[in-house]
């Protein structure tokens, strides 16, 4: 179609969407004034069930578990499909990265930005590891921490250069922990199975509520899901750094 | 129908078996020699595929029901996340296994180099299907549905030397998560409504109430959503574009998985929630499917004649059958159920070994025109019985299984009081299935004329194209010598290098390679197990058997919840009228169909019929224009398909 | 309160969202998203929910972001 | 007030696909994606919101008074976040490829193997 007819059809067929989006929306209840009889379970379920102050990281790792396990997997699917993608092919090659080619002079970063990069990564890691060892008490876990720990990294692209950032992200150590977080959460899964329990039922002791080591296997899962998310982004991230910076097609 | 809630681990290893497989091959395949990458991949699809064969045959006679986590549902409220394991989930789930093992058996030569993460990729594939046929939750259905995506946009830009495959996965990628956003707020809109995200309290909660705009619109977003995954018209328009570029061993998947799961969905959720809905809604609602179903299976059909790249053919040829198992699922009977299901089964082996097929002549000849490819089928005997012998089972070959599941389709249609659809079956059958005799005659036999019979060149196979099409061969030299930058799969930073890869392709110019068995035997393969089935007896009254058990939604409740809800199901046997009279027909129509398909074909390639073809490539001429490719029409189209689905459901619902 | 806090945080979205998808120059649209973003994320803490906001931030502002402008650098260096 | 909250809901949704329709440039098509991703988002968190609830965290402390708000559908939000991150980052892996390979980034002037 052409760009013009193609834009009266949207017209007609959004307005459609519309309708029946608008119907729809109006079924729902008003906003705010309904709480789900399963929701309220939940809330008051939780804590004594398992020690865990934040409801919804209960509810990720324990009560929907095998949710969050296949939203694990999607994450490794969607970076190993990342790093398919962007691998260099037969008619590309590595080349030495912009800030070394011998035709650009590029000033070496100044030794204040790189100590500014050094703390502001080593805080970033901190903040990092907080978050997931915090993830049973507030807010948080093992996802949003994976992206803050992978972040840290590339802090340092920011403050030095590709050099140096390269150094800190090994292939085979990212690889490995985008692995290994993975099979973590089906290995912790299969202790329920091999107690004589179903899968990923808690087989870990509870501990008591509020303390950082508590819930059984949750803070467990939230260690494994944020290794995993570390490794996964840290790939995504270095995955496209490579093809800017370093990887070349050769004009045919 | 005694209630058991099984603790045993079959259920959740066919899950987890995979998905840990595929964590390690992509944690750990840089260490792998690649044979062992494949052997490792192989063995975990295979051993998958015996899971869901053991959960198949366990769960004949009951539901089998699986509690992750332990929290069983208490005071009827579900609080876990379950998986309802049925025959015909755990059936889909098998022939998920044995496609995905015929793929990565086949990938063995195929991609010389293929990366760990390729094979990761598969069995994350894998495992997602059977997640998506054996979950009993709304929103976990959801979430397989989206693994299934990601795995598939990522496969299908596999070969990322190429522009075709690339902009076929955006295509793709786009629509397909329009339709998970489609389906997410359909789930949203579900749990406003009854507070829950388990399927049978859902069904249970909605079960007897006059529906409203929000189940209404609530069912228009769910069945969009899947409708599109399942490639029914009119949100069809991405599958041309990723199944015709998508490298052979992913179309195996896509073509016999990922269709088809869309389509289970669709009567999954109908059957478990909307079913019970007062206002008898059926029949309308019935109109409706069919409606779509027809649709598709014609304009599939119609454009799998236009093709002449094989690719694409197929992969029209695969939309058309959509069409056929929709109108199966459409009519809303446990036994149109089952001839579906088992049309689903034989097809999706027959299609597979298609485009198995099709990649070795790819792999031999560079090139997927038939018309390039005239005449120069000699040499590929094997593969050229393999897709003849293919599309005369698309077409409902007797012995095959897929000819006893088009029997009790038309026997469904017939207790259905719509004697006609089998014509419609018939005429599209026979037009996909003459499509691809047509391409095997041109290729083998040699007949048929050398010119392409459109006037317009803007074929997908201009030598430009065609030339790089090489990259599904891995590293296999072109014969002609075409220069073409040859676009090796692996990548060159360390990959094992395949022994004639280093020659950098010039190492057999001239000398017509021997096609390696693991690229011949799986579609011979396939079309064996499609025959050993055929040849079972009682296949029909198993397959109505399970479809029986699944439309049951009063008893798929009572096992979810346990607690007796409604009238105890009396678990009525679905009677197959196997009266000889009516199998001896059903053969009859079976051969019918097989020769009108030779008929379409024989027409297509004789030379004397010039005429005739000109005139229908002209009356196809606005139907190959829509299909444009381009993704903002796609998106147009997946709209406007929402916004009418929703009127039709208004109309059928109400 | 809450809900007038709500509302604004409905208009912020909204308003946000619209310039994104009318900004048609990739990189300044790789800005209006960051503040969409934050947008998005502000409404979730406004509606009590601490899990999707920070991970609305993490996502909106570290991960995106990042992506988006090495793919902008990646085809704009393709096009001299 | 329902009125705006999911009145921006559909807005969201239509206005990124609006744009998806509409782009010329691929990267901007995929970040209007991810703004319609972004509706459904919001959707959840709205069906699960209480008026007056507070955060589904429940300390030992002397409790905000109200009742909590919906933490399923938190549950659920997160799990969308992640799906939309993941698509979008596969999404742009494929633009940039494709504007290597195929030497534009228009998508009207893509033509994928049209027959």
């Amino acid at each position: 179609m052409s760009r013009r007819a193609r834009l009266v059809f949207f017209a007609v067929a959004a307005a459609g969407l519309a309708v029946t989006l608008g119907v729809g929306l109006a079924g729902l209840p008003s906003f705010g004034s309904q709480l789900t009889a399963y929701a309220r379970m939940l809330n008051e379920l939780a804590s004594p069930q398992r020690h865990v102050t934040d409801v919804v990281s209960a509810i990720t790792f324990d009560y929907r578990g095998i949710d969050t396990l296949f939203e694990e997997f999607i994450l490794l699917a969607a970076v190993a499909g990342i790093s398919v993608l962007l691998r260099p092919l037969s008619d590309e090659s590595r080349q030495l990265p912009e800030d070394k080619a011998p035709n650009r002079k590029i000033p070496p970063p100044s030794p204040a930005v790189w100590l500014l990069a050094v703390l502001l990564s080593s805080l970033l890691t901190l903040i990092g590891l907080e978050t997931i060892t915090h993830g049973v008490l507030t807010p948080g876990g093992g996802f949003q921490a994976g992206v803050i720990l992978a972040s840290a990294i590339y802090v340092i692209y920011l403050g030095t250069n590709y050099a140096t950032v390269e150094r800190f992200q090994p292939d085979p150590l990212l690889e490995a922990s985008d692995g290994v977080g993975a099979f973590g959460y089906v290995v912790i899964g299969l202790l329920g199975l091999l107690a004589g329990d179903v899968f990923l039922s808690n087989v870990v002791g509870l501990g008591v509520t509020g303390n950082l080591i508590a819930g059984g296997t949750i803070p467990l899962l939230n260690l494994v899901v944020g290794v995993e998310v570390a490794g996964g982004f840290a790939i995504l991230a270095s995955e496209f750094l490579d093809q800017t910076a370093v990887i070349r097609t050769e004009r045919r | 129908m005694d209630l058991v809630v099984s603790t045993s681990a079959v259920i959740p290893a066919s899950v987890v078996v995979p998905l840990a497989a595929a964590a390690l091959m992509v944690g750990f395949s840089r260490f792998l020699p690649r044979w062992a990458r494949d052997l490792i991949a192989i063995a975990v699809a295979l051993a998958t595929t015996a899971l869901t064969l053991i959960l198949m045959a366990a769960s004949a006679g009951h539901p089998m029901i699986y509690w992750f986590s332990g929290w069983r549902p208490s005071a009827g409220m579900v609080i876990g996340i379950d998986y309802a394991v049925g025959p015909l989930g755990a059936g889909m789930a098998s022939l998920a296994g044995v496609l995905a093992s015929a793929a990565l058996v086949y990938c063995w030569r195929y991609f010389d180099s293929a990366r760990g993460r390729h094979h990761a990729l598969v069995l994350i594939f894998l495992a997602a299907s059977v997640d998506f046929c054996l979950t009993g939750d709304l929103f976990n259905l959801f979430v397989a549905f989206e693994l299934v995506a990601v795995t598939a946009f990522a496969l299908t830009g596999y070969n990322a030397g190429h522009p075709a495959p690339l902009q076929g996965a955006i295509n793709f990628a786009v629509t397909n998560s329009l339709g998970g956003m489609s389906v997410l707020m359909g789930v949203g809109f579900l749990y406003a409504r009854t507070g829950s995200l388990n399927l049978a309290q859902i069904g249970q909660a909605l079960s007897g109430r006059h529906p409203d705009g929000l189940i209404v619109v609530a069912f228009a977003l769910l069945t969009g959503g899947f409708l599109v995954k399942a490639a029914v018209v009119p949100f069809h328009f991405w599958l041309p574009d990723a199944y015709g570029s998508a490298p052979i061993p992913v179309c195996v998947l896509f073509a016999g998985v990922m269709s088809e799961l869309g389509l289970f969905a669709v009567i999954r959720v109908w059957d478990t929630v909307f079913s019970g809905l007062a206002g008898g809604s059926g029949p309308r609602m019935r109109a409706v499917l069919l409606g779509l179903g027809i649709l598709t299976a014609v304009v599939g059909a119609v454009m799998a004649l236009a093709q002449i790249h094989l690719k694409r053919m197929l992969a029209f040829v695969t939309m058309s059958h959509m069409g056929i198992y929709l109108i199966g699922v459409g009519l809303l009977t446990p036994l149109g159920l089952a001839g579906a299901s088992l049309l689903v089964i034989g097809d999706g082996l027959a299609k597979s070994a298609l485009f198995l097929g099709v990649g070795v002549v790819q792999h031999q000849r560079a090139s997927v025109s038939e018309i390039k490819l005239r005449g120069r089928g000699r040499g590929l005997a094997v593969t050229g019985v393999t897709i003849m012998l293919g599309a005369l089972v698309l077409a409902d070959l007797p012995p095959y299984v897929s000819s006893a599941g088009h029997a009790l389709l038309v026997k469904a249609a017939e207790q259905a009081g719509l004697p006609w659809l089998e014509i419609v079956i018939a005429l599209s059958v026979s037009l996909s299935s003459g499509a691809v005799l047509r391409a095997a005659g041109r290729i083998w036999l040699g007949w048929g004329s050398s010119q392409s019979p459109r006037p317009d060149t803007g074929t997908a196979d201009d030598p430009g194209e065609e030339a790089k099409d090489r990259s599904d061969t891995a590293n296999s030299a072109n014969a002609e010598g075409a220069p073409g930058t040859q676009e090796s799969i692996g990548s060159t930073d360390g990959g094992p290098a395949g022994a004639d890869r280093d020659q950098d392709g010039r190492e057999w110019s001239g000398r017509l390679r021997r096609v390696p068995l693991t690229m011949l035997l799986p579609p011979l393969a396939l079309l064996a197990i499609g025959l050993g089935l055929g040849l079972t007896s009682g296949v029909e009254e198993h397959a109505a058997a399970a479809a029986a058990a699944f439309s049951d939604r009063a008893a798929y409740a009572t096992a979810v919840l346990r607690t007796h809800v409604g009238p105890v199901p009396t678990g009525g046997r679905v009677v197959v009228p196997a009266s000889p009279a009516a199998s001896a027909g059903g053969v009859l129509t079976d051969l019918g169909q097989v020769l009108a398909a030779l008929c379409v074909a024989g027409i297509a390639l004789d030379r004397r019929a010039v005429g005739l073809r000109r005139a229908l490539a002209a009356g196809t001429g606005w139907l190959r224009r829509l299909h444009s490719g381009l993704v903002g029409d796609q998106v147009t189209w997946l709209v406007a398909g929402l916004a009418l689905l929703a009127a039709l459901s208004e109309a059928a619902l109400h | 309160m809450s809900e007038a806090v709500i509302a604004v945080a409905l208009v912020w979205v909204a308003a946000s969202g619209t310039a994104v998808v009318l900004t048609r120059d990739p990189l300044r649209q790789a800005f209006v998203a960051g503040f969409f973003g934050l947008g998005l994320a502000f409404l979730y803490l406004s509606m009590q929910a601490g899990d999707v906001a920070l991970s609305q931030i993490v996502v909106g502002a570290i991960a995106l972001p990042l992506i988006v402008l090495l793919s902008l650098a990646k085809v704009r260096k393709g096009r001299e | 007030m329902s009125v705006l909250a999911y009145g921006v809901v559909a807005w969201l949704f239509l206005v990124g696909i609006y744009g998806v329709v509409t782009s010329r440039n691929l990267i901007h098509m995929v970040v209007c994606l991810s703004v319609a991703q972004s509706a459904t988002d919001v959707l959840l968190l709205e069906i699960g919101y209480r008026t007056g609830g507070h955060a589904p965290v429940f300390v030992s402390l002397p409790t905000h008074p109200g009742p909590a708000v919906d933490a399923v559908m938190q549950a659920l939000a997160l799990t969308d976040v992640v799906v939309g991150a993941a698509v979008t980052a596969l999404l742009l892996a494929l633009v940039v490829q494709v504007h290597k390979r195929a030497g534009t980034l228009d998508p009207d002037a893509l033509r994928a193997t049209r027959d």
